[in-house]
């Protein structure tokens, strides 16, 4: 990432000096020490002030741990359901139930792959409407068996292709919108990584929201907001400071509840670390939710909902 | 307004298609060019058939007061929080200040915001209804059109009463961020609701309805309209465009595309509009009669 | 129709009779008058012992009144609905709502086209998977809305082409099949030309059927039961009767209600009176079930399905 | 029934591929060759991995009695309807006479029609199971299958416990007509009940799983499951061929292409079927604990 280059550069001269045998130049030995000093100093600065164009730099990293890792360290018995009965099995979205520490959940998620080829079979993570509406069948699956939701958020965004508009990509979002609104289930949203836009809405709210802390959402891509704004997408890092959308942003604005502390520059540099708190972010969460009778979930998610916005005037 | 205030207005149109403009040489505002079939229109004769081209049948976006006139019973309706108004809650200042925007529709519409409602009647039914108006930030949905809508949602619920809608919006209110985005699942939750209940929910799409309306409250409607010719989807045509690097076909995100793909009931127009929704209100009606 | 070439034969010699001026030659006259007569015999010995196989070719005769003609001729205020909302506007299919008689209803029935053009964009009448989902539709807002269903069944079958598999032609009829055992509005389904098998049953079955005389329902299409029986297609008039296909044999097994008597020669002959015997029959049908409550319809139409089968044992 | 008999039966069959025959060289019934991999195989290895080639994988076709053994917790089966037999309401006699039809089938499978049904226990979980036989004139659903369906369905509404339905079946059975026809009505409407009250249903769908079954309750089920390979669809491969008058693309209507076209939820091995459907009911099950 950009903001991490003096960082890098720091870090390449401490390789190559490490590189050299130290008992044959013992001076190097301070030297290595201080740079050491030096290299811990600047993470610290950079990563404790980061700015929410840098995260959202970081939500998007390469080898930031995905749905499917979560998936993998934080369940067992995970069995995968396919396909929306109707049109095709889209990739870019996870369906599927699994257990949580004894706790039996059905799981979404945004599916992004970890190499080429599995980013294109699952499309970057950018769902076509047949992604939708299997996230919608699982709502209803979830709903009538008792299952509580876990959805994991991690897309650009649905995708904004010919097909996907003939299919009815703004159909299949709003359908998940009102099955999201009704299941009578807790459901407990996970922000990842990128939350964009409609896309991430699809399967990203109800009783809870828990961010990563460098995970982003917002109604529209900082890039694309300086496009229109300012017909410019580099300066997507003033939009993205504008359009309030970390973690922080969320918190304050009483639209998440819970921040997930990540490892020192990002969830992907300790992800058994990141694992583990998210572990105990959910467990908690569900354990505060599942008392909670049916009825009276339902109504408290539409208040939260009902809550949201700012306006003057009655 | 005057409707030739309203012409100008459109230029801060997003995703519309220019319609007419006043010609050189003819006094302003008097006569139009369609810009359906380029020819020149008095512009009375326009208006007398509700915006339509009476040679081409090109439907000429129209202002929400100017929808309500059309659509509902002279003189049924009754306006509901009219004083709603937009506030700047991200103290949102890259490029246009959001608060100099909001003052600058306001000055140019004549309007609190983007969507109107209330009560009222078409042909005879009592109905709960609303239209978005796209000259205010191109009827963009933040805090107080998404409010507008969730009420009138709950307001139909309240009385058990049909809800008429009808759209035109550039989609979800930047300016308003995360807030923004959750009206569409406020809006959303509210429809539900709603259809829980059974009551009616007939909904117009206009042109343009696009982005986060779409993909909302517009969509989950119990009858889907549209006006001919009105573009509706989820992302814009330019960002399309851009993202498969293809030319997009003819008709893609019409009206008339929509029909052929499934996704609408029907194609009106907007001069059997009225008649068709009472047609319907006294069908989905007549359960709970 | 193959059966009635003697019949035509005798009305090409009366026509060309016809062409000659009686006056000229007194003796035509009564030459006119016998042939008359013996067309008249013919025409009823032909059309009051139809076997099967005849009927089924009256069912599929290209003149015969098709869903439109009905729904032109009974209804008023008809609203055509479009879509599927998921994939495509089968043409195939009619969906709408209309008023017989002051009763407001929704209508479903298999479409056929009057020339080949309208034939090519209506598929001959047999849906593909999304024309099923449109009626589907159409059955859960008649139940949302408390409209009666008059469905008209007019199918060769549902489409058996690659893209219908694909798309689930199956998963379609199955859904219509369940909604329309549980929609708590009465449903009257009258066969007005051909039932084709699983594509015809899918808006094809309900708390009343009304069959035309010359209407058949068919677990399979003749041929094909020739086709697979003998490997010969020209066995068909020996299947139809074999398969108790008629509207007689439906209404000898219990499974139609009534049967609506044709035109002598078939509906085609005098369209407008098949019209004012299908609304008759339709309007008391509706009167009939109007008055039930929701749930005893629905409870009586289950118990209808249920008694339908023999078998030996307990 | 030995499996070499079955074997022999398979020939009776409409839509399924042969799969293994006795090869020449060898005593019958003891080495039989994969019709797979075409690898000539020990019997004994066969039957020990499910009738599933070792070698290749391949699901070779099994009986409803095999189906049960696999599926089921040891001795916890207890059949129900057992005493069903099927009439010829229609006195049918084009071809074979369907009297003889019957006979022949009685006498070749042992079983008195093509589906075996009753409760039994799945890993643990309590469950009202059934099974189609297709060797029983392709476990074509006449009266007799679909009364029996439906009573399964109306056992587990009436116990509340989950069903898990296993299908093979040519469709309906055209020699009792009409009365076959309305059996998927009436499989459906039991279905929508079960699914009204909430309580979950597992179908597993095997080679072949055609027509009339597959159009109605076979995928109404909560979790639809497929083996590796098996042919499932509406219309048979032969009739869309002639239909459409092409070849039909590889692995059309296969298991695999309806996963993919997002027809069913999973692909699992008839090895660890059993599994699967015991960790499905766990989740399943949980709501009415
Ligand atoms: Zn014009
Ligand atoms: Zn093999």
């Amino acid at each position: 990432m950009e903001f991490e280059r003096p960082l890098e550069e720091l870090e390449q001269k401490l390789a190559s000096l490490k590189r050299v045998d130290v008992s044959e130049q013992p001076e190097l030995a301070a030297e290595i020490g201080e740079l050491e000093a030096e290299i811990g100093r600047l993470h610290q600065t950079l990563y404790t002030a980061l700015t929410p164009w840098e995260r959202v730099q970081i939500s998007r990293h390469p080898e930031r741990p995905k749905t499917d890792d979560y998936i993998e360290a934080l369940f067992t018995d995970v069995i995968e359901l396919h396909g929306d009965r109707l049109f095709r099995d889209d990739e870019a979205m996870f369906a599927g139930l699994a257990t949580l520490d004894g706790r039996r959940v059905a799981v979404l998620g945004h599916r992004k792959g970890k190499n080429t080829n599995e980013n294109i079979r699952r499309n970057f993570g950018s769902p076509h409407p047949e992604g939708f509406r299997k996230a919608e069948r699982l709502m209803h699956l979830a709903d009538r068996f008792g299952l509580p939701i876990v959805s994991f958020l991690d897309t650009a965004g649905a995708y904004p292709g010919i097909e996907a508009e003939d299919r009815g990509q703004a159909l299949a979002i709003a359908e998940c919108l009102a099955a999201l609104s009704q299941v009578r289930v807790p459901v407990v949203v996970v922000g990842i990584g990128e939350g964009g836009s409609g896309g991430a809405l699809a399967i990203g709210f109800g009783d809870r929201l828990i961010m990563l802390e460098n995970a982003y959402y917002s109604v529209i891509s900082p890039e694309m907001c300086a496009t229109i704004l300012h017909k410019d997408a580099r300066r997507a890092s003033e939009t993205s400071a504008c359009l309030q959308l970390t973690a922080q942003d969320l918190l304050r604005l009483g639209l998440a509840d819970e921040v997930v502390c990540e490892p020192l520059g990002g969830a992907h540099r300790d992800p058994a670390a990141t694992f583990a708190s998210v572990r105990g972010a959910i467990g908690r969460t569900l354990g505060e939710l599942s008392p909670i009778a049916p009825d009276a979930l339902v109504e408290a998610r539409y208040s939260r909902l009902r809550a949201i916005g700012a306006y003057a005037g009655e | 307004m005057p409707i030739s205030d309203w012409f100008k207005a459109r230029e801060q149109r997003r995703y519309t298609t220019p319609t007419a403009v006043p010609t050189a040489d003819v006094p302003d505002g008097v006569w139009v060019r369609c810009e359906g079939c380029k020819r020149t229109l008095y512009m009375g004769d326009l208006e007398r058939s509700e915006m339509v081209c009476p040679s081409c049948g090109k439907h000429h976006d129209i202002t929400a007061p100017e929808r309500l006139a059309m659509l509902l019973d002279e003189g049924s309706f009754v306006e509901a929080d009219a004083g709603m108004r937009s506030t700047d809650p991200l103290d949102f200042t890259s490029g246009k200040a959001y608060v100099d925007q909001i003052a600058a529709a306001e000055e140019r519409t004549g309007l609190n915001e983007g969507f109107i409602s209330g009560t009222a009647a078409i042909g005879g039914h009592a109905v709960v209804v609303g239209a978005m108006d796209f000259r205010f930030i191109g009827a963009s949905m933040g805090s107080v059109v998404g409010e507008k809508i969730t009420r009138a949602f709950e307001r139909a619920l309240q009385l058990r009463t049909p809800l008429v809608l009808v759209t035109a919006s550039g989609g979800a209110r930047m300016q308003e961020g995360m807030l923004s985005l959750m009206q569409m699942a406020k809006t959303s939750a509210a429809a539900a609701r709603l259809a829980e209940a059974r009551v009616p929910y007939i909904a117009i799409l206009t042109n343009p309805t696009m982005g986060g309306v779409t993909a909302s409250f517009a969509t989950l409607a119990d009858v889907l309209i549209a006006e001919p010719g009105a573009l509706i989807g989820f992302a814009g045509p330019r960002v399309v465009e851009q993202t498969i690097r293809k030319t997009l076909p003819k008709g893609f995100q019409s009206a008339e595309a929509l029909l052929a793909n499934g996704m609408i009931d029907m194609v009106v127009d907007r001069r059997e509009l009225a008649a068709t929704v009472g047609s319907l209100l006294a069908y989905l009606g007549s359960g709970d009669e």
